[in-house]
């Protein structure tokens, strides 16, 4: 499915306004300068690990912006950081994590989004759990779970798939195509050319999108979200797009897949795409943009510098939330922590 | 009071918990209308509808994994696992999920999630269907776990565990289902992390949980026709671990010997002696021995006798103890 | 897929002469009769537990008939009791598993068959396994896995499935779709109606047969098989038949099922449907039929007095073959055991 | 002799058994082109063909099975588990399947697979990458579970491991992969089950495996500063453990304390000081500490240190033990 065609063509019918278009392209440069700023930031010693969803813009903005904070939630993987934006979690508290300041990184209440997920896969069959709750407290609303084509080879996909397929869960699940796990090319991962088609062996609908194409992966997950709020189970949504930055930043794709490859998928970029369709519809401009990325540039400064006004954890924050209540050891164990103020972090 | 087996009295405190709390379900495989396959869920389907007693897919990490889902989403489910054995295909669910998902959310989700699952050897089931694998739980932060081997805990147990704002394993002994009946109150949850003395003695205290508490009883009741005291400590949850109360009865006794199903070695009994041999150094007059199944796979039922610790095994360890 | 209508006809190429197809019969008759047998056994105290086969014979028999037990290799679940033997398991072998004489039971050298397996789904990764071992060795040969619609639904169905894919395994995927995995039905293991079309999910071929069809099944089978034996990769193949009998010995379907169900699938019972059609071609009658069935009744009386002159296992068998060699503890506690001699088993 | 580090001694093991076994393969996620996520593997695939170093899907519990029916089928893999806290998606083929498929099958199927997985904390990792639960591992009997904590055993258990008949899990320190380089002999397999005196003492003598033994070592260092003489005894492999070369080295000090960065409770330490407590009672002048991680979930990088038993806490208990 593609709506928008490489030069900025539509192909279809806009599955959304100008204006909401321009805020999806903000949303998209604000990600991108957020990959920048952590790169750098990683770079300099000052944060752990990041991975870049350069590439993947329009698979996560589009998505996300088919849910209703409101009513629907979402369940992110790990790369999907300014879809968790969207739904809700300040930009302060997305930064948090990399910063290092858990607590402040944590979901605030009523925004209905659960934590990232490192175990490549686990979180499927909490979506589909969670999207069971809201059927049987009749509940209108749906769950949005992300998943990488990696992730899809996991057996926790399957059985998260098959159970929702059978309660009929309001469930969509956006399979993120990005054509690698760490340095395994999808074709290695699956001998399956289409893997929205495995949706057929779990009985529902499965679609096929061209990841790049803001429109259609938006319309694509409008509509299942609409399907899934309206009784009618869930759908799975596979956007094909590409990983133009590294896995995270202790990878170098340079030792798996030739730069020719990079820079062909460069050629289909998700923010050009849009940026030429918008222009093209007298909506954007070099002007325009450049007060964007300025204002996106802000905008990451103050959220980092919030997070910098965080206190950073100590010893008392490992005991913290481990039970409602610690057990007779544990306890001790917080206790000789805290007290002997061996605080030997950072 | 009434009687009732364990079976009778897990259905007990599950009845009583769905007619309390709406938010309370059973979810599993062949849970409705079989009623699992023990029909420790008999009537419930019925009862409370196949929506609130849902039968799922053969697939345990999915079992686990959308119970906690179900939880975040305000639900307050309780997961049958057909067998302990089986709850290894949901290991990654259980201790890096279930269990640390408070954690991981900063108190934003906390997970009221209660497994059950059947366990324990004697009855000649089918490999995987009797596996004690207890400790490997034990080193999952964030759990506990519970393994009546009475009814009246069984039901008081189970009604704590739904209740509690923790994820809960509860172990359910397979051999005593339908071989016991007893008193059950009519009451209360009963709080975790108190062991219970189910025999008074002086000359060694024998610490066990789930059936293995009812082969200390008759090691006890056999050493007492030799004149030895023995008492015997029903320890009801291994997380949270009773260590007042396990220090204090060594104390009295100065002797002590663990029983268990699981396997010897790695087995929570080696956690009970290590934690005694610090606490109550001083008070030990022997070595604290421990009886266990073998270190081999749980063999074909017609085996089992061979691995499973026997009365005669833990009466030959007690005399040593006494004997030191 | 359909070779075999329910009245006999033939409605295809018949996959088989009339020679081996009376042979196909005598095994269903033996798996009936072993059915019935085990299951008084168990009346008798004299056995744990048993699950028949009851109703399945044709996808059982029909599949394992395509193989070439000298070259292929056999990965069975745990209902597949006469496919064993068709593969070269000695009925006595066979018998032995339910009698208690372990190592009686264990599959002789040179006999291409796993052990059978109580882990519902655990068997399809060493299968998927095994045909790589094949393949990698340059050794011509498929694998046969068998599998239900319940293990269907194990997340090692799924990852065995897509590994087997990517690899192009040597692999051929018997799902004997029995309608119910213990009390749950297909129809709620499942919202898919066709599990054959998962195979597209995995890069290879799915086909769905009427499981109750020797002749389907076993073409379907054998194409399978030569075309994995071609290096043309896997095919999962779902038979579709009824469990006509109960989930074991300790089951009672009645409390989940209503009879007119059972008794509407015994209508298509697969052994009619073949007799019908071997009488129609003069192969076949009643007296026959008899001299068979009373054929079976002394292989099995043979067969059982077999293992019952082999010597129970005692303590020592709990020890054998748990390492290479013990480990210092382990034969500690052998010895211990062993020298106690409290043989306390019947 | 060549010094090299942990990564460079076990590829240099894989090295060699490739070339001397055509058999020996090795699988794994990103394995092969990239040569694993720490480049253990690197330049394997080209050296023995992308057939013998086999990149695999993203699914651990097929890596494991198809690895058990790779060696049924004549192969002798050594799967990569791209981090000991993801075996846990694989539990279920680990314990239950191939640790026991030696023994469903009688003996037919001895299943030669070794599985490497690199664990343990100090390196700042995210969730899951890190988490030390050899203990869970410990209780799986038929499988034999190997933890160097030098180049030189690096390489020569690695060996071991392939040619071992039995399944082993074979742990990888994670924080010492390039932060020492060592002697590594071009010889013969290490033998299991035979511990080594890292360092000499006569006071106490600290047991440990894997990273947690230099840990233990620069505890000694600077108890050796106040005057306590202070051995470290290297385990070497948890499973076969070398109970005669504890109890030899317990009876030599009479005071003993156990390090691991597993968390206390359920940790193999309990093992250890049940198994010490039982065998060399008399020889024991003082209780045996355990000093282990925190009994929560493996915190953020950044908390780490919270977390993880340090020098200063093994110091800590080893004082305590001296003065009792
Ligand atoms: C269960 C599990 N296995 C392995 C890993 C290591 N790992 C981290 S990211 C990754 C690749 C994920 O690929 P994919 O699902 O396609 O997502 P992407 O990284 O492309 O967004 C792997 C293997 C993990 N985190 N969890
Ligand atoms: C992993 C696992 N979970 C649960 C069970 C309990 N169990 C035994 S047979 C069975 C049903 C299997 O159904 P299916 O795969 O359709 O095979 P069938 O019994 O119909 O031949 C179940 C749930 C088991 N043995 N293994
Ligand atoms: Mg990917
Ligand atoms: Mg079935």
């Amino acid at each position: 499915m593609r709506l928008l065609d490489y030069d900025g063509t539509l192909l279809g019918a806009a599955p959304m306004g100008v204006e909401k278009a321009q805020q999806a392209m903000r949303l998209m440069l604000l990600s991108r300068a957020t990959d920048e700023r952590f790169i750098k930031l990683q770079r300099m010693g000052r944060v752990g690990i990041y991975g870049p969803v350069h590439g993947q813009e329009a698979s996560v903005i589009g998505s996300a912006m088919a849910l209703d904070p409101a009513r629907d939630w979402m369940v992110p993987a790990s790369r999907e950081h300014l879809a968790m934006h969207v739904q809700g979690l300040p930009l302060s508290s997305l930064y948090a994590t990399y910063l290092g300041r858990i607590d402040h990184a944590a979901v605030p209440e009523g925004v209905r989004l659960l934590p990232r997920q490192q175990a490549i896969g686990a979180q499927l069959p909490h979506a589909t759990g969670l999207a069971w709750a809201l059927k049987l407290q009749r509940l209108r609303g749906a769950v949005m779970v992300y998943f990488g084509e990696g992730a899809a080879s996991e057996g926790d996909f399957h059985e998260a798939a098959n159970l929702a397929g059978v309660i009929r869960a309001p469930l969509v699940m956006v399979l993120i195509n990005n054509q690698y796990a760490i340095s395994t090319p999808a074709h290695r991962q699956s001998a399956a050319p289409n893997l929205a088609a495995r949706a057929v062996g779990y009985g529902f609908r499965g679609i096929p999108v061209d990841g790049n194409d803001l429109f259609a992966v938006h319309a694509a997950a409008r509509e299942a979200v609409e399907r899934a709020v309206a009784g009618e189970g869930p759908t799975l949504i596979e956007c094909r797009t590409y990983r133009i930055g590294f896995h995270n930043t202790s990878d170098n794709p340079r030792e798996y897949r030739p730069d020719s490859e990079v820079e062909d998928a460069a050629e289909r970029d998700p923010i050009d795409r849009l940026r030429l369709w918008l222009t093209s519809e007298g909506a954007w401009s070099p002007k325009v943009e450049a007060e964007a990325v300025a204002q996106v540039a802000t905008e990451i400064d103050a959220a980092i510098a919030d997070v910098n006004a965080q206190p950073r954890p100590g010893a008392e924050a490992i005991f913290k939330h481990v039970y409602a209540e610690l057990p007779y050891r544990v306890e001790q164990q917080r206790r000789d922590t805290v007290t002997r103020k061996e605080d030997v972090c950072p | 009071m009434k009687q009732l087996s364990i079976i009778e009295a897990i259905r007990a405190a599950l009845v009583e918990e769905m007619e309390r709390d709406p938010s309370v379900m059973v979810l599993g495989m062949d849970v409705g209308r079989l009623g699992g396959v023990f029909r420790v869920t008999k009537g419930l389907a019925a009862r409370f509808g196949e929506e609130r007693v849902a039968d799922t897919p053969l697939a345990e990490a999915s079992i686990v994994g959308a119970a906690l889902g179900l939880a975040i989403g305000g639900m307050k489910p309780v997961a049958e696992i057909q067998f302990l054995g089986f709850t290894q295909q949901a290991f990654h669910q259980i201790g890096p999920q279930l269990a640390r998902y408070r954690f991981r959310s900063r108190g934003r989700y906390p997970t009221q999630v209660t497994i059950r699952a059947p366990y324990g050897g004697g009855v000649r089931t089918p490999e995987f269907h009797a596996d004690a694998i207890e400790s490997q739980f034990v080193q999952v932060p964030g759990i506990k776990i519970v393994a009546p081997a009475f009814p009246d805990d069984a039901k008081g147990l189970l009604l704590q565990a739904i209740r509690d704002p923790d994820p809960v394993l509860y172990l359910e002994p397979q051999r005593l289902y339908r071989a016991i009946r007893g008193p059950v109150h009519n009451g209360d949850p009963i709080p975790f992390g108190v062991s219970r003395m189910v025999r008074d003695g002086t000359d060694l205290i024998l610490i066990a949980w789930s059936a293995a508490v009812h082969l200390c009883l008759e090691a006890a009741e056999t050493l007492a026709r030799t004149g030895a005291s023995v008492a015997v400590l029903d320890l009801r949850t291994l997380n949270p671990l009773d260590v007042e109360g396990l220090v204090a009865a060594v104390r009295d006794c100065g002797k002590a010997v663990v029983v268990h199903e699981a396997p010897l070695t790695g087995g929570f009994g080696a956690e009970i002696v290590a934690t005694l041999q610090q606490e109550a150094y001083g008070d030990l007059d022997a070595p604290i021995l421990r009886v266990g199944s073998r270190d081999t796979p749980y063999p074909p039922g017609a085996l089992e006798d061979h691995f499973l610790p026997t009365v005669a095994r833990v009466v030959a360890a007690a005399r040593a103890t006494l004997e030191y």
